[in-house]
């Protein structure tokens, strides 16, 4: 599964992209984030506050409850300020 | 015609509002909103010398694709065009284009309001501030985006 | 910069708007409407060729200016451009132009549907159809027209 | 006391402007109107259905119990078709 970070979500983490293979009972993309939450000082700071954190799961907004089950790509990125 | 384009480049938003009446006699009414990079004085860092737009390639043109077909569902459009800038942009330059054409005036003004509002709150773009002074910011999300961009989630009207 | 024009010559809608922002770094938001002659299909009479627009000189003028005034008084404007057109205007030409700036979008585009709200109402202009058989025939004003200005009346809210 | 004429007002009526002199007793703008609709056929058929005819007093609108007295120019004409 490919992760992509963007804005200061990729700074903490300090990457753009990865593959992970989470464990099976990470379900959701809460789960996700609190899994990645665990990798090391640069996620834990990105997912401090997991509530500001945004997702989206195969190009499309996902709430964080979404099952991420046969997901090819997750992004997690903070709110948007296009426009 | 309906265009979405995601570019680094500048674009002409004159140019782009007249090519979607140009030839046709059935467009009564073309609204046209350019966002720009403001630059006001005296803010905390210093002057702001650019903003940085970084985006999600991919999704960016889906999200407000899919926006934009919200859109024409919900009002009679004859045509629109939406671009957003990316990369390293200066105070006084465009950033957002949306140009909506329809045969009534009604239509052509809420549909690129409600295009502007889901591009605010939806489209997967970030803004850094680099300033005169201090570090890079990234620019944080305001309520006030959010509001707007709900208040077209009440079924019951056109408008908002 | 505040302009009103009332002429017979075309104009350019782009190079207004592009004029209001241009070597400013305080405007965020330029929305611009522009209304054209439509000429729809099959409608009693036969296709039409064309709108002549009569108005009344020096009272045109005033009575935009009244409403730039109360959109300056209600809304945070960096400038604004009104343009209407007079005499005969064949269908896919322009006929009226209103560009507003601001710092921000909901002030941009709240004083131009205001305005355009307005001028379809009180401004002292009347519009005759030439079509392809049948006499000529003055347009009536909408209903939905008034409704439209009147929304505005109301003093609780910027927006309507 | 100058009036001018626009679109069907000016057409029914056959020409774009006048000096009239009304009478002392012809006070307001329904005054007026009711005073010139006597003037002739087309004044009559101008002014046919009052309620529909619209006036301007010296470039501003005004109702029909608008006062005239001191207005320089009055102007009738069809609701407002523009922009």
């Amino acid at each position: 599964m490919k992760i992509r970070y963007f804005a200061w979500v990729r700074e903490r983490i300090g990457q753009e992209a990865e593959e992970v293979e989470p464990p099976l009972d990470v379900a959701t993309v809460a789960d996700l984030a609190a899994w990645l939450a665990q990798r090391g000082e640069g996620y834990a700071h990105a997912f401090e506050n997991p509530r500001v954190v945004r997702a989206a799961i195969d190009r499309t907004h996902a709430r964080p409850d979404a099952p991420i089950a046969g997901a090819r790509e997750i992004a997690f990125f903070p709110p948007m300020t296009g426009g | 015609m309906f265009t979405v384009r995601i570019q680094r480049e500048d674009f002409d938003a004159g140019a782009e509002a007249a090519a979607l009446a140009r030839g046709r006699t059935d467009v009564g009414a073309v609204v046209s909103f350019a966002g720009l990079c403001r630059a006001d004085p005296a803010e905390e860092g210093g002057r702001l010398l650019a903003l940085t737009l970084e985006h999600y390639p991919g999704m960016a043109e889906e999200e407000i694709e899919r926006h934009l077909a919200q859109a024409r569902a919900r009002w009679p459009l004859a045509g629109a065009t939406i671009i957003h800038r990316h990369g390293r942009i200066t105070p006084g330059e465009n950033i957002v284009l949306v140009v909506t054409a329809s045969a009534h005036r009604a239509a052509a003004f809420a549909a690129a309001e409600f295009l502007m509002d889901w591009l605010k709150t939806s489209a997967p773009f970030w803004k850094r501030e680099e300033r005169e002074a201090g570090p890079h910011r990234w620019i944080e999300a305001k309520a006030a985006d959010d509001d707007a961009a709900e208040r077209w989630q009440s079924t019951g009207s056109d408008t908002p």
